[in-house]
């Protein structure tokens, strides 16, 4: 029998099944505002027929709107579990998503011991990343490429996502090198979320997971202010997925949603 | 089956009751030749009572407390202050409180009544000014205001003789003023009964706060904050002294009687600072998990009087003084010196007392974990909590951390906080209750 | 590409019936906002033409870009301008620019010239801040409030949404009043939440007219506290790209209980106009002194 | 007072957030100040000194105080 474990975030949808702790299966679809179709489509997708899955335990801010799950996890439960069972030393989780940062350290067992979850500032997400891109008018991977190239060291200072792209416009019209403003932007996420790593305090190894752990600019900025190695692991988008299945395996999840979801 | 029975409490109605007099009396104060006059919570309550029966007060926060419990009136008040150029940042009781009085509107109904004279005391940034701003807005009130900076209490600092001096001849001043500005001949003997009511009240409500270290705990802090409230508009009233002796008498029956606030207590928490008061469901949300908050060194000590006894390492109820003052002077002492003992001061002066003080609670209460409210609505009682976190944390407790505001709902996020429960529920290892 | 529903049409106009080369005074206004820019050419104080174009990530090109729009097919050249002020964000770089001068000035000047005389006070709703300004008859500023802390209230913020909702951005004012009953205002005051709240209310299956209803309610709740911190004396007028945006501007209207003046030209040009009136007050000055 | 003294034109208030005392004597500040006929322009700053958001407000200020050459 088949565990499935399915994250539907803010942007998409992604879902995992194992058997006994592995990955037999993997699907990512982006989840316009029709969340309900994009988990269709995910589901239809998967080379695993849905009859053969046991159970299915969804995560994710979304998560409310998958009628077949059984079970739910927080996505921090979600995030240390994937985390620790793709790398077993990992210490200290770092979850960057579309609309969400989230530092979590977990101890030896893949317990949560602290948190610290982002949602007040979007400064520190995905979306940002979006904005800031399109004020310069390129895309994400061509930011990530210019903010390696960088030799020059702009601050920005703003603590909030609305200052600093006011304040990336005044360096716009003082005809600031874009390489140096595209590295000035991962460097301002990357300092919001160091401050959250440093608040749950940090423990070596650290793993980066969720979807902006592709953009490179934002891992090498990362690595750098940590000061310490970041392990990104294959597909990191899909670790939330993959450790709520696992907890499923487990048999560690809630059969019913918070309130606030129902 | 809930696994503890539980039982509605009884004085639960008259607790509401009394609170409604208190603010019917103030606004009708002048229908029979009384006096109003305004302070805040912590001011020295006792002193004006010495000018007469008919003298009436409003105090500060719980008002703005009340406020912050009707979403419409909080909000159209704080945007009446932000129109008037204060700032948002501000303490939000103090824009609630302003809002009112430039909308002209009491939030129990009717035109904002207008004090006779302001009794106020210094105990933060915001209280030092909070009435400065009133009387402006108010085409100038006359004002007293008593300094109690002094320093720590004991067991963290000493109160020598010279700082007791300090403060009780402000309140000896203080009434000399209190003459002048009402034309009525002070009452000593009022005076020193006030001051009795005022111990009274203040250490039965510790007493009543120390049975919840039964399990299962016979009191929610939810319910704690309705009936803590009482002390914090007029402690030395007899009215709420009379209240507290019966409201021991019935929660020490439910302790005997294994009475639960909780059906399913399986976890004990503590929270800090005041709550969001416009979103107290987070603590109904907690009973799912069966989960109780005992309560918090706001609702324990912000007006309860306690002695932390360092050799024990547990906050003991303060016992009531030996005898009672027979004096001017004497009562003046004695109310300081009971006053200044009250925990709540203690971390103005360094967070680590309060720590000493938030650790004791965690062990003597059984708890599995600790909530603290990053309250941005209030300077004061937030002052030190990210270190009191870390010391709490490194005591053994779990931590959780939410970010709010006790009088601007607008900087509160109900649904997010309660996703946040849902991963600290997991940290305790603590799963939902069948419902 | 995917279809960008944030991008708004770039567009330009020249008055028929001036021919510039009778022109006596000549002067050039250009606006380098932090999401769009405008130029235009005034001829003796009556406005020639004008172009309207999205800023670029590089200020210089787009000040040349914009007045190069509004002198399309006019047979005129940057040397035939005598005077040019620069405004907005990019006002100190504007190549061609004689003179900088912020756009608040420029604002309350360009809205005296499309509104006429009894305009008091000035909602400016530009791409990245919003503006309050009182004026006196000339248009000369006599008191200002700017709000650039938050995003609601800006073309910025109605961009993020209109991304989201995949609703073009000149349709976003129209569809937020197809609805029957007003629904409660998107709370948060943060552009990028209310996005996040907005897509949590879509997943609830809300229809778009009622997210975007609550998104402009909440945008002009947030102008309005903006606007009474400094009074509204009348006449009211609005300027800037979301003046066009029926749905906040009709809330607006609503919570003040005060109507604003119908706009006759293109009110992202304002500060562009202001900039060349400005121009042509300096020329006339300068005759003077010498 | 000091700003008849020095027959000043305006009056620029900074305030460093989060200090309430100062923060509660503004508004009556202002309003004494606007009584005498001196404009005021309020600037907030936190830790951050955001240069940008300051500059575009005074040059707005010193051209509002400014003589009609405009005009």
């Amino acid at each position: 029998m088949y565990t499935a474990g399915i994250d539907v975030g803010a942007k998409t949808v992604k879902i995992v099944v194992t058997q006994d702790g592995k990955i037999v299966d993997r699907q990512i679809v982006s989840a316009g505002q029709d969340a309900q179709a994009a988990i269709e489509e995910a589901w239809q997708s998967l080379d695993t027929p849905i009859a053969d899955i046991g159970l299915i335990v969804a995560t994710g801010s979304g998560r409310k709107s998958t009628k077949r799950a059984k079970g739910y996890v927080t996505e921090v439960a979600a995030a240390a579990k994937g985390a620790q069972k793709t790398q077993p030393e990992v210490r200290t989780v770092v979850d960057v998503g579309a609309e969400e940062g989230r530092a979590i350290r977990i101890d030896e067992n893949g317990k949560v011991v602290d948190f610290a979850i982002n949602e007040k500032c979007a400064a520190g997400a995905g979306a940002f990343t979006e904005a800031m891109a399109r004020a310069l008018e390129v895309d994400l991977p061509t930011l990530a490429a210019m903010s390696l190239k960088s030799t020059g060291n702009v601050a920005m200072n703003a603590q909030c996502a609305v200052f600093a792209e006011s304040e990336l416009v005044t360096l716009v019209h003082s005809n600031t090198p874009k390489q140096d403003m595209a590295k000035a932007i991962h460097d301002a996420i990357s300092d919001r979320i160091v401050s959250m790593v440093r608040r749950v305090g940090m423990a070596e190894k650290v793993m980066l997971i969720g979807g902006v752990a592709l953009n490179d600019g934002f891992v090498a900025s990362l690595a750098n202010d940590l000061e310490t190695s970041v392990i990104v692991p294959q597909d990191p988008q899909l670790v939330s997925a993959f450790g709520a299945a696992i907890l499923g395996e487990e048999g560690n999840y809630a059969e019913s949603l918070s309130e606030t979801m129902e | 089956m809930a696994k503890y029975p539980t039982e509605i409490l009884l004085s639960w109605s008259k607790a509401k009751e009394i609170r409604e007099t208190y603010y019917k009396n103030y606004a009708a104060a002048h229908d029979k030749g009384g006096i109003r006059w305004v302070g805040g919570a912590w001011t020295f309550d006792a002193v004006p009572a010495g000018l007469g029966a008919d003298v009436y007060s409003l105090t500060s926060e719980p008002y703005g407390a009340s406020c912050a419990f009707n979403k419409d009136f909080s909000t159209r008040a704080m945007e009446a202050a932000e129109t008037a150029g204060y700032a948002r940042d501000l303490c939000a009781y103090m824009r609630n409180y302003w809002g009112s009085i430039l909308m002209d509107e009491y939030a129990f109904g009717g035109p904002f009544p207008k004090p006779d004279f302001i009794w106020q005391d210094h105990i933060c940034c915001s209280h030092a000014k909070w009435y400065q701003v009133v009387s402006e807005l108010e085409g100038g009130i006359p004002m007293f205001c008593v300094d109690v900076a002094v320093g720590p209490a004991e067991p963290f600092g000493t109160l020598t003789e010279a700082k007791i001096d300090y403060v009780a001849g402000q309140i000896l001043d203080g009434i000399q003023w209190l003459e002048k500005t009402t034309g009525r001949t002070y009452d000593d003997e009022l005076f020193i009964e006030a001051c009795w009511n005022d111990f009274r009240s203040t250490s039965k409500w510790a007493q009543v706060c120390e049975l919840n270290k039964a399990v299962p705990a016979p009191l929610d802090e939810k319910t704690m904050y309705s009936l803590y409230v009482l002390a914090t508009l007029q402690k030395s009233w007899g009215v709420v002294a009379d209240y507290y002796d019966e409201l021991y008498d019935e929660v020490k029956d439910r302790v005997e009687r294994g009475i639960a606030a909780v059906p399913n207590e399986q976890a004990r928490v503590m929270s800090d600072t005041q709550p969001p008061w416009s979103a107290l469901k987070l603590f109904r949300y907690l009973e799912q998990y069966g989960v109780v908050s005992v309560g918090s060194l706001s609702t324990f000590g912000l007006e309860g009087m306690w002695d932390f006894d360092p050799a024990s390492g547990d906050l003991v109820p303060r016992p009531m003084p030996s005898k009672k003052p027979t004096t001017r002077e004497e009562a003046a002492r004695e109310l300081v010196r009971w006053h200044l003992h009250k925990p709540e001061y203690q971390h103005f002066y360094d967070c680590d007392y309060k720590s000493q003080m938030m650790i004791a609670m965690c062990k003597n209460y059984g708890l599995s974990g600790v909530m603290l409210h990053y309250n941005r609505g209030c300077e004061g009682l937030s002052l030190g909590i990210a270190e009191n976190r870390l010391a709490i944390q490194e005591a053994g407790y779990p931590v959780m951390t939410f970010e709010g505001n006790m009088g601007d709902e607008r900087e509160f996020d109900l649904g997010r906080t309660m996703q946040r429960v849902d991963a600290f529920m997991e940290t305790l290892g603590v799963k939902k209750v069948a419902a | 590409m995917a279809e960008e529903y944030w991008r708004w049409t770039e567009s330009r106009w020249t008055n028929p019936d001036i021919d510039w080369k009778k022109g006596d005074i000549i002067t050039g206004g250009v606006d380098v906002g932090s999401v769009s820019s405008q130029a235009v050419v005034f001829v003796d104080g009556q406005l020639y033409c004008y172009g309207n174009t999205r800023t670029g990530s590089n200020s210089p090109d787009s000040a040349h870009k914009a007045m190069g729009l509004a002198m399309e097919d006019t047979g005129m050249s940057l040397d035939d301008l005598q005077y040019t002020v620069g405004t907005g964000y990019g006002r100190v770089n504007v190549p061609f620019g004689t003179r900088a001068i912020t756009e608040i000035a420029c604002h309350a000047r360009g809205a005296n010239f499309m509104y006429g005389p009894t305009v008091k006070t000035v909602l400016d709703m530009g791409g990245q801040d919003c503006k309050a300004i009182h004026c006196d008859p000339r248009g000369k500023v006599t008191n200002f409030l700017m709000n650039d802390k938050c995003a609601a209230g800006t073309g910025r913020g109605m961009e993020v949404f209109a991304d989201l909702l995949q609703v073009p951005i000149t349709q976003i004012g129209e569809l937020s009043l197809q609805v029957e009953k007003e629904p409660p205002p998107v709370s948060s005051t943060c552009v990028v939440f209310a996005k996040s709240e907005a897509s949590s209310l879509l997943r609830e299956g809300w229809p778009k007219e009622k997210v975007i209803a609550a998104y402009c309610s909440a945008m002009a709740h947030r102008v309005v506290t903006l606007l009474e911190r400094i009074g509204v004396e009348e006449d009211f007028a609005i300027t800037g790209g979301i003046a066009k945006n029926v749905g906040v501007v009709g809330r607006i209207e609503k919570e003040l209980g005060i109507t604003a003046l119908k706009p006759k030209i293109d009110t992202q040009i304002a500060g562009a106009v202001g900039a060349a009136l400005f121009g042509d007050a300096l020329v006339k000055k300068e005759r003077k002194k010498g | 007072m000091l700003a008849k003294q020095w027959d000043v034109a305006g009056a620029i208030i900074i305030q460093q957030k989060f200090c309430d005392p100062h923060e509660l004597d503004i508004p009556e500040q202002r309003k004494s100040l606007d009584g005498i006929g001196v404009p005021t322009l309020f600037l907030e700053l936190d830790v951050t000194v955001p240069v940008g958001q300051f500059k575009i407000r005074v040059e707005a200020f010193l051209e509002m105080l400014a003589e009609d050459d405009l005009f």
